[in-house]
């Protein structure tokens, strides 16, 4: 492809930069430096500092949506003293956050009391380097990046219920094991929905899922299974209603009750980082990633980074639909939230599955014009 | 025990409408109220949005689409005290009214050397804005305003002179025009005439000077009692004048002033 | 029912355990009575004349003794009926009312940690407002407002 | 899990004020509950004694925060009976206006805690929003927003400014139409059902053994009402019907909680006619010195020995947002009362948990304790 990718162009620094530092060290060294591994490296850890700023501010400002739309459902105006419409609000309140005191309670566990908040911030950041943005615009265009992505994603229930056995707190270990048993139990519907996805698709690598939805976005044949999806995230990502684990009526703050100051900000952050993942899953699955309908006017999709604005405009509508559902609905129980689960969302996964072959099949059938590109 | 009946029709209002699907109406009412508010929500930005401009009263009343404005009859509220020294005649009542105690009859400069005047001084760390004060203000120059920011850094600041209040009165702000209907009170102040010495204080610390010492004449005192050689003096106190502050009674140093309800 | 009929049953009943029903404005009246019949008057006034619901129990300090008083509500009658019992001041006790209307327990709590009045056979009574191991009974005459330091040294020694 | 003791409170978010509720859960099933109040203790009785009658309204206001009105009138038809003093038709119908609107105020303050307790938090903003205007009414004819101090010993403060009363029906029209929002985002939410049907359920006989009055009782089914059953005031003049509810559960508190807005409107709109065809006095004509507007000091101890001031008693019960308020006042002949005893519904109401809610879960806690409707303030007076 010719356009200048972001993994071209961070190649493209680091060599410079190597060729450049290569000139102070002696020959054998030099050669070295400026050999294919030591650019490629190089080039990956430039890739991923951009790819984390990107990510990092994104999640910022998602909160900044999420206060200001939520204002608004709620008659209220959100953030808006900090910069323009209170743009800067919550830079403001990490760099309050960052200023205060981290501290443990003293018979916490101490390893897993500092681990926790760190690798659930990781494992969530680390997501957006197989997520393709835009054509070009993702790290390695693995086979499996779907697979990936959601094995990755839940990785979380782990260290939530680290951070809060290891806290020594009666409302973080309910909270934990709370985050546990739903985060296990809305795999299930997920994958499901994911598999009608994929075989709709025919493939488990995210950009072939969005080119094969040039023709048509798949929210439309499995409509299903996008509500089952929209709620498997909702409950993934532990957003209301389904924020049983951080239940702030009886449990204080869930299975953060115990963290404050910056540690509490990582675990805020790596929350967000999970909305916007969610919200980027589901405009890749099933709206089209970052391409438009063809019968939009061209001048909408040719102007630079058309894809990726299109791409982040999308996710952030999809976020707004989570918000809107927090400003409407309360919070429900465990038992309720399980037996939903189980009893409606797997179900209901099983019988999108079935419709995605139904409308696999229903290419194949000569009579309605078979398209046999599908499938792989 | 209790008749245990059961609902009638119309009175658990809701329980007839069944939703129609699970969470559409909520959802469509949030989404009414985000269209709603999307322009002008009807929260106000306080420090720079003030309830007790009018402009801003009524665009915020316009946007929002509430029946009435935000604070309409805002002059009635109780807040801050604007004291207006020159008509204050020291009588104490707002003193005696406070149930916190927390005003104080300070010296003000003004009054003759002998009887300093004296005015309230309001601890606002204390005050609970009841307005009992200012209702028993017989002069009306203790009102209430509308002025309520009384942020200070210390508790010496939250305690208010005569001179601060009285700042507050020239500022003009817009006074709680409530009249309290003080009920008719027949009990007045009463004299024990055999006790009284015609010793002047009465009518000395009056603050309306209703209080004028008549000649008495003192025909026939008791048997055996030492007749003073001066002209007997009784303190005739002008009921339409009088506040009832009941100064008279505490400086009366032979304790023959009392309440009562002249027959 | 009025309130002569109800004094009438009621003496006809107990007795000399009656000192007297009283007219009471609002009220069906005032049953005084004494103490050594509690349980069996508060069995008698749930059971035989109706009145399900105990909504107050309070104690006065009359300084030379102490006055316990309950007040009734009958959803029959539609009416207000108040018990009342002296109680020596160095001994203020009184059967109490909790195996008859469970609500008792919390205003029977009230009233031993306001006024110091024990109530026998109450199952958990204990301090309900002020701290647990405080010296005074509040609501007594004896027992000044200001006198701040005095309370801060009598919580502290406990 | 084995059983543990969870501390819910004193400072939680679902105390509302400051209690604990001490829970012993095993897993998430509730076994055990134990109410523990007094953080909030501030010796209103006692300080009553020490008070004027009339300062003790300034209390009042205190005891219950968000129904400052309700407790003023709960006072004042007490101190009224002990002091003799029969007050204006009007200022009844005033005081039933004004008690009606803290009625609405506080259940529409009920509506948006409870609602945030069960995780939503929109109609907390709606709730704080209307009854924000309610707050405006107050503050236009009392002048306070929290603490109003407006009913007196022998009448109220002053009378209703000019074209209040259309200010007031116009608030209604709108409350009415807010009350059908209110029910569209909860009563036709079936996540709202999930979480509140069938929870803490109360029976009607177990409730009145219970002591647990108001709302609670009335979504057991029972009609008890103390407006309609022993009316105060001017309640037997006006016409309402008592709100009541079957399933004793945490749905039918909302009911019956809802219907009463509606019925406090209807019975608004009556004293609104009425004061507007009844001009009059708001304050009894003949009332004792020390009653009256300027509290001048009372004079010598010699003289306190002449005075002649009645004695008596004063019982009064009412039917407040939170319950069933009590007073009982002693006067034994002075400027202040001998002894003032206060029932608090919400003490009762809150102590009843021990039985309304072991069986259910710890997520259950907010719900049920929400329903309750917990007003510290007048809970530790």
């Amino acid at each position: 492809m010719s356009t200048i990718t972001l993994f071209s162009a961070s190649d493209a620094i680091a060599a410079f930069l190597l060729a450049h530092i290569a000139y102070v060290f002696p020959a054998p060294v030099k050669g070295w430096i400026t050999s294919g591994d030591v650019v490629l490296g190089l080039a990956s850890l430039i890739f991923g500092v951009i790819l984390l700023g990107a990510s990092m501010i994104n999640t910022i400002m998602l909160i900044w949506w999420e206060r200001k739309l939520l204002g608004r459902f709620m008659d209220r105006r959100g953030a808006m003293h900090v910069g323009f419409a209170g743009l800067l609000q919550n830079f403001a309140d990490g760099l309050k956050l960052f200023r205060k005191d981290t501290f443990r309670p003293s018979k916490a566990d101490s390893l897993g009391f500092w681990m926790s908040p760190t690798a659930y911030m990781v494992t969530s950041v680390v997501i957006f380097g197989i997520l393709p943005i835009s054509t070009g615009w993702n790290g390695g265009s693995l086979p499996l990046t779907l697979l990936l992505a959601l094995v990755i994603f839940s990785f979380a229930p782990l260290f939530i219920f680290l951070g809060a056995w290891a806290s020594n707190n009666k409302y973080a270990l309910i909270g934990g094991m709370r985050s546990a048993a739903q985060m296990i139990a809305y795999e299930v519907p997920i994958l499901l929905a994911v598999v009608a996805v994929v075989v709709l698709s025919g493939s488990f690598n995210l950009t072939t899922i969005v080119l094969e939805q040039r023709n048509y976005w798949f929210w439309a044949p499995l409509f299903l299974a996008l509500i089952v999806f929209l709620t498997g995230m909702l409950a993934e990502m532990e957003r209301i209603p389904f924020d049983l684990p951080e239940a702030e009526a009886e449990l204080v703050e869930g299975w953060n009750t115990e963290y404050g100051g910056m540690l509490f900000a990582f675990f805020m952050l790596a929350d967000y980082v999970r909305y916007l993942v969610g919200s980027i899953l589901v405009v890749l699955l099933f709206l089209g990633g970052w391409t438009l309908p063809t019968y939009v006017p061209s001048a909408l999709t040719s102007f630079p980074l058309a894809g990726i604005f299109w791409f982040m405009v999308k996710a952030y509508l999809v976020f707004g639909g989570f918000v809107w559902v927090r400003a409407s609905l309360p919070r429900i129980r465990t038992d309720q939230l399980l037996r939903l689960g189980w009893m409606r969302m797997v179900p209901l996964a099983l019988l999108s599955v079935v419709l995605a072959a139904l409308v696999v099949a229903a290419h194949c059938l000569p009579v309605l014009g078979c398209v046999p590109s599908m499938g792989g | 025990m209790a008749e245990p009946a059961p609902s009638p029709p119309g009175e658990a209002p809701g329980t007839e409408e069944k939703p129609l699907l699970w969470v559409t109406r909520p959802l469509a009412t949030a989404a009414r109220q985000f269209a709603k508010s999307l322009w002008r929500p009807s929260t106000v930005i306080y420090p720079f949005e003030r309830l007790e401009d009018p402009k801003f009263r009524g665009e915020v009343a316009v946007a929002s689409g509430r029946p009435i404005g935000v604070g309409e009859i805002w002059d009635n509220y109780r807040g801050v005290h604007a004291l207006n020294i020159n008509t204050c005649i020291s009588c104490n009542l707002c003193a005696f009214s406070c149930p916190d105690v927390c005003i104080e009859m300070v010296t003000v400069p003004g009054g003759d050397p002998k009887h300093p005047k004296k005015c309230p001084q309001i601890d606002y760390g204390k005050c609970s804005f009841c307005g009992f004060c200012s209702d028993a203000c017989p002069e009306g120059c203790l009102s209430m305003t509308t002025r309520y920011e009384l942020t200070a850094h210390k508790r010496e600041e939250m305690v208010y002179s005569p001179a601060k209040m009285f700042e507050v009165y020239k500022s003009k702000l817009p006074m709680n025009p409530i009249r309290v209907e003080r009920p008719k009170n027949e009990d007045q102040i009463l004299l024990d005439p055999p006790i009284c010495i015609g010793c002047n204080a009465c009518a000395r610390d009056c603050p309306t000077q209703c209080i004028t010492m008549l000649d008495i004449p003192k025909t026939t005192p008791k048997p055996g009692e030492k007749v003073p050689k001066r002209i007997w003096k009784e303190p005739v106190i002008n009921d339409s004048d009088c506040v009832r502050c009941g100064t008279c009674i505490s400086v009366c140093p032979k304790d023959c002033l009392f309440w009562g309800t002249r027959q | 029912m009025k309130t002569n009929e109800l004094a009438a049953r009621l003496t006809s009943k107990f007795g000399e355990g009656i000192l007297g029903v009283d007219e009471f404005p609002g009220l069906l009246g005032r049953v005084r009575f004494d103490a050594a019949i509690a349980s069996k008057l508060f069995h008698t006034f749930r059971d035989d004349l109706g009145f399900a619901h105990l909504t107050m129990v309070g104690a006065i300090d009359w300084i030379d003794h102490r006055e316990v008083f309950y007040t009734l509500w009958s959803d029959a009658d539609r009416v207000y009926v108040m018990l009342s019992a002296n109680l020596p001041s160095d001994a203020p006790t009184i059967a109490s009312a909790v195996p008859v209307w469970p609500s008792a327990n919390a205003h029977e709590r009230e009233a031993w940690d306001l006024v110091g009045i024990r109530f026998e056979g109450h199952p958990d009574l204990r301090r309900i407002f002020m701290p647990e191991g405080y010296a005074y009974h509040p609501l007594l005459r004896s027992f000044k407002i200001h006198e701040p330091e005095d309370l801060e040294v009598k919580v502290r020694s406990e | 899990m084995s059983e543990m003791w969870v501390n819910m409170g004193p400072q939680h978010p679902m105390t509302h004020g400051l209690w604990n509720l001490r829970v012993r859960i095993e897993g998430e099933v509730i076994k055990d509950v134990e109410p523990e109040m007094g953080y909030l203790h501030r010796g209103i009785e006692k300080i009553s004694e020490d008070r004027h009658y009339n300062e003790i309204i300034t209390l009042m206001d205190r005891t219950c925060y968000v129904a400052g009105l309700a407790w003023e009138q709960l006072f004042i038809v007490a101190a009224e009976q002990a002091l003799h003093i029969t007050p204006p038709e009007r200022a009844e119908y005033i005081r039933v206006l004004s008690a009606e609107f803290q009625r609405i105020a506080s259940h529409i303050m009920w509506y948006a805690a409870f609602v945030q307790d069960i995780g939503l938090m929109t109609p907390f903003l709606y709730g704080m929003r209307d009854r924000d205007l309610i707050l405006d009414l107050f503050q236009s004819y009392t002048g306070g927003r929290l603490t109003y101090e407006y009913m007196r010993v022998g009448g109220v403060r002053n009378d209703l400014p000019l074209g209040l009363t259309d200010r007031c029906r116009k608030v209604c029209d709108w409350l009415m139409d807010r009350f059908v929002e209110y029910d569209r985002l909860c009563l036709s939410s079936t996540p709202f059902h999930e979480r509140c049907d069938g929870l803490g359920v109360l029976e009607a006989p177990e409730a009145i053994a219970y002591g647990v009055t108001g709302p609670m009782l009335r979504s057991a089914g029972s009609r008890r009402d103390l407006r309609k059953d022993r009316p105060y005031s001017v309640y037997d003049k006006l016409q309402f019907d008592v709100a009541t509810a079957t399933t004793a559960d945490v749905t039918g508190r909302y009911l019956v909680r809802m219907e009463e807005m509606r019925q406090a409107v209807r019975i608004i709109r009556q004293c609104l006619d009425w004061l507007d065809d009844h001009p009059g006095p708001v304050m009894a004509a003949q009332l004792p010195r020390w009653l009256g507007a300027p509290y001048a000091p009372v004079g010598n101890e010699a003289y306190l020995l002449k005075r002649n001031y009645p004695t008596g008693v004063g019982f009064s019960m009412v039917e407040e947002p939170h319950g069933e308020a009590g007073a009982y006042i002693v006067n034994d002949g002075g400027e202040h009362p001998y002894r003032v005893k206060f029932r608090s519904p919400v003490l009762i109401n809150i102590w009843a948990s021990k039985r309304y809610l072991p069986g259910y879960r710890v997520a259950d806690i907010p719900p049920i304790m929400g329903s309750v409707d917990v007003c510290v303030g007048e809970c530790d007076r």
